[in-house]
């Protein structure tokens, strides 16, 4: 059996029912072990003090409100080829979810920025990226809410998301171009142990992972609402023409 | 050229509306598509007219020489009644004869804005792009709204001798009598049972 | 295509519109700018690029929901659906007659307007060029977010939340540019991808504007 | 009058625009503006007080063409005005409902957005309460504007013409107030006129705009 | 209560269309206007409704007991038809009887939005308004347009028993048979001289 059977509503429903509380607990457990382990059993950092332990929630967010957004541009494709209802309705759950991550990751930023930069905003070119990313959501969302017949809202969406991926990357390029900012680079990359030591390290791997399962657990969750919603919707319209 | 259909479905929002509908016009031959309001005749027009894609059936006719009419005809208030059929006429290539301006009655209207036209004129000049564009199969969807009895007429007759009579191929929506010998097709056979397949809700039932 | 062209044009300038409006749009935003900033010279030259380029996007921006609206709610859009006009070039030409009534008279009319905002004599030049090769693209993707919006009555704003952030690359390297014009520093790669942006725009959107089209055609 | 309003609100909400929008439309220039201008901080503080007060007058510029053209298009406008309740009153329902999808908002919202621009701590308390006190005067001025151009199709853009000259007045006060609050001098002044100003124009324009639409209907 | 309507003359676009009219309807009442497209049957029911000043003559009906429907009858496409029909009813400080959705057969359709409604459905909803309102003078514009013939009865059984009958009057500008007995004025003998008078250029020549 392919793959693609999973893309039925109702083996969707079937499939995800035992596997959401699965999830959610791994997800719970991570994200506890992960921060209390970040927040109380890691030395001070000798520059940044307390404040560094902000990073353990800020930087999984910020990954992951990069992440979703492609996962919501994966979802769209699969839906605009091979019309799975299923991957239409996780990416207009998913968007929400990515808007709150994004949304964290700027807080979060915002407050780190107040103790290190002394400022709670600066125009640095990765914060600015992401509160572009912030208003691409926005759109996504908006149009999402504005339409009324699901499958238009799930073609046009799609196309927003495809398009406005390619925009995305563009703008981050053309922010790095406009300002050279105060926002370290990235540190997912395997060389990693140059600019975090590792016991700040493997706590933050525990967070990120807890993430991640978080992301999952919510989206799954909100696409089988959204599947629920349909299906009244469906035996609504059913029981008005019988 | 010949318009075939074979077991159409076609749904709107989502719903099945109508299904199996089956008929065959060769050159020369209209359907004068009959039913209540709101059994599915804009719906198939669309569909016939490639608006919209079909639930299933098929439906073969020539390419390109298909055009659809319906309430809203597109006309322009700031272009007037010549400047919008010129417009259809080189969107498709064609030209506008004097002819289609008398076949019409639009003479004496030809210089005035559309906007300023009366309900039936702009009906009128809605009904004349037909002439204009030069299609083969035409889908009209209540063609004769707010016409006086006059203008039906005209409109009739010009069906007859300059669409049919040429070789032409039309399906019409109607609930008055346009006074065409053509066969009608009542869609009330054809609704579309209240469980029918190809609803784009059905992967939810 | 040339009709189309011909008919959007003739229906700007009939509507009242025409090519006057998004000027006197762009005019009147530049003149508010000093109003809300105060008027200190040297602060209004510092900013007057970004201002220019911001109010040409916002100028491009108010007249886009017409592009579609329109002949969508009176039928035509179906009726060129279903004319032997190929929906993606009926996207493009859509996008053309848009840049024709307002992007370009804005362009020219650009430089005239800087010295409202004592821009450096340096800077018009620059101003001039970025926006001659900006303003296209800004037509073109507001059309995809005229298309994508086009079924929904007061669409207007909702629009604006979609293009807007699209244009932000196209932004940023034309205001970059003009701004290094007014600081003597060297232009070419930001010209060069305002450009670039223009080109992949032109290159690609109309498809996705007839897609989007297509589906609220439906 | 309380239908209209409820039913206006309710359109709102359902054509998907509602609330949000505004205030989307409110931070994309907000955000935009230091894309053109640069990330100076110093610079942008400077300028904040006037960018957000025209940032807000944009955002209120962008919903008013719906404000009556829908309901002229679909003859709800002619069967209001045969109807008992007042054009004078339906225009100030109409400004009110504006008001409350876009100024109220945006209010709230603005000094959450200051801080984007670096606004000075001080001013946030100004922004708001010159925000409070001006937005209401923007939606009933550009319901008037709305209502002189309703006739015409793509209206937006004209309409915008004569309603942004309107918005001077307002603006200047408005903007002033909140860059006197960041500098910390009295403000008072400002602050009466921005009230005085909206209070006026609450009084006459109401009338203007039922005229304005009488004869629109004709 | 009566309608007066006494050597009337009304323009359309500053041009003297018909003038002459008289006619006086009591209570119950009904008058059917005929006469080709663009003869001014609209710019009547306008002039008659107040939405226009006449040209000329009088109009003598009781304050704000009149109502006019034309073709577009300011449906909005994101209210359920129940609430399109409650605003109106606010609006004229009245509330819906389930009876009219009866009347109009929109009883299944109530929660659906109109702008879901078919060409004739919509129609329906737009006539349920008169029904509403509680309106006794009524200026109906081709109310029944793009309606099938059982529609059609609906309506012209509306207009009878539940307005004609309570006293209530109506003008009717129709091309079709609406089957209701009342009297027919023919506009065609009062289209206006072309050099008649009252036209708003008339100062220039
Ligand atoms: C609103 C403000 C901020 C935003 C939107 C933001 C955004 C981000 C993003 C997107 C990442 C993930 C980068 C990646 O690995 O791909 C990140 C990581 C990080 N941020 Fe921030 N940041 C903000 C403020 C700050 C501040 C004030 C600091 C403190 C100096 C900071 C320090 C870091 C560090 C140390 C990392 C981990 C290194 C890395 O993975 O890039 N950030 N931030
Ligand atoms: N703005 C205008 N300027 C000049 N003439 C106009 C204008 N508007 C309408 N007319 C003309 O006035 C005449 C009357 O229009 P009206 O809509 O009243 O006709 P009608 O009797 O309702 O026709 P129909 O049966 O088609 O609805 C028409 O001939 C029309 O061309
Ligand atoms: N978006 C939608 N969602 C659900 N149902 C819809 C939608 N649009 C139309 N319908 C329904 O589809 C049916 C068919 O509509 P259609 O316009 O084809 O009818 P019709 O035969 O043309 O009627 P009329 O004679 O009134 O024009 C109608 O009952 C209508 O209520
Ligand atoms: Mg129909
Ligand atoms: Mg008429």
């Amino acid at each position: 059996m392919s793959f693609w059977e999973y893309a039925n509503p109702k083996k969707f429903m079937s499939f995800t029912a035992p596997i959401l509380p699965v999830v959610t607990i791994a997800a719970l457990v991570c994200l506890v072990s992960g921060l209390v382990w970040g927040f109380f059993f890691t030395p001070e950092d000798y520059r940044q003090g307390s404040t560094v332990k902000i990073f353990y929630i800020h930087v999984p967010s910020a990954l992951m409100a990069i992440n979703a957004w492609f996962m919501m541009l994966v979802a769209s494709l699969i839906w605009l080829i091979r019309r799975h209802h299923v991957s239409a309705l996780a990416a207009k759950a998913a968007a929400p979810v990515g808007i709150v991550m994004t949304l964290i990751a700027l807080v979060t930023g915002a407050i780190w920025g107040q103790p290190m930069w002394g400022t709670w905003w600066a125009w640095d070119p990765r914060l600015t990226s992401f509160l572009i990313l912030f208003l691409f959501y926005l759109g996504y969302v908006a149009l999402w809410a504005a339409i009324d017949d699901p499958d238009t809202a799930a073609d046009l969406t799609s196309v927003l998301c495809i398009v406005g991926s390619v925009f995305a990357m563009l703008s981050r390029y053309a922010v790095n171009f406009w300002n050279q900012g105060l926002h370290q680079g990235a540190s997912m990359s395997m060389d990693a142990e140059e600019n975090v030591a590792d016991i700040f390290w493997y706590p933050a791997l525990v967070a990120i992972a807890g993430f991640v399962l978080l992301f999952i657990a919510l989206v799954l969750l909100r696409t089988r609402t959204e599947i629920r919603l349909r299906r009244i919707r469906a035996l609504e319209t059913r029981a008005r023409r019988a | 050229m010949e318009l075939v259909v074979t077991d159409l479905a076609c749904a709107r929002g989502g719903v099945p509306l109508i299904e199996g509908v089956n008929f065959r016009l060769k050159e020369g031959e209209a359907l004068v598509l009959r039913g209540a309001n709101g059994i599915g005749k804009t719906t198939l027009l669309r569909t016939l007219a490639g608006l919209q894609p079909p639930l299933a059936g098929m439906i073969e006719c020539t390419e390109d020489q298909s055009a659809y009419a319906s309430h809203a005809d597109g006309i322009k208030a700031q272009l007037t009644v010549r400047e919008n059929l010129e417009f259809w006429a080189s969107v498709h290539g064609t030209s506008v004869e004097a002819s289609v301006f008398e076949a019409f009655d639009l003479v004496d209207l030809r210089e005035r804005f559309a906007g300023t036209l009366s309900a039936g004129q702009k009906r009128r000049l809605g009904l004349a792009r037909l002439g204009v564009i030069g299609r083969k199969i035409l889908f009209l969807d209540e063609p004769t709204v707010s016409l006086d009895r006059f203008s039906v007429k005209l409109f009739a007759d010009f069906l007859k001798e300059q669409h049919l009579a040429m070789g032409g191929i039309a399906v019409i929506a109607t609930h008055i009598d346009l006074g065409l010998e053509a066969p009608e097709l009542d869609l009330e056979p054809f609704r579309a049972a209240y469980d029918a397949g190809g609803s784009s809700d059905e992967a939810f039932l | 295509m040339i009709a189309l062209l011909l008919r959007d044009l003739r229906l700007a300038v009939r509507a009242g519109g025409g090519f006057g409006l998004g000027l006197a749009f762009f005019l009147i935003v530049v003149v508010l700018v000093p109003f809300g900033v105060g008027p200190e010279a040297e602060i209004l030259s510092r900013i007057a690029p970004g201002i220019l380029w911001v109010a040409s996007l916002l100028a491009a921006l108010l007249s886009l929901d017409r592009i579609f609206a329109l002949d969508y709610e009176d039928g035509a859009l179906a009726l060129i659906a279903t004319s032997p006009l190929p929906l993606e070039g009926a996207a493009f030409v859509k996008a053309l007659a848009h840049w024709i009534t307002t992007g370009l008279p804005l362009t020219l009319a650009a430089p005239a307007l800087g010295f409202l905002l004592n821009l450096k004599p340096e800077a018009y030049w620059f101003l001039f060029i970025s926006l001659a090769l900006g303003t296209p693209a800004l037509s073109m993707i507001g059309t995809f977010g005229a298309a994508l919006t086009v079924g929904l009555r007061r669409g207007g704003l909702l629009m604006s939340l979609l293009v807007l952030p699209l244009y932000v690359p196209t932004l940023i390297f034309g205001a970059e540019t003009v701004r290094r014009g007014a600081e003597g520093l060297t232009t070419t790669t930001p010209l060069v991808m305002v450009a670039g942006v223009t080109a992949g725009v032109f290159a690609f959107l109309p498809f996705a504007t007839a897609a989007a089209l297509r589906i609220n055609l439906r």
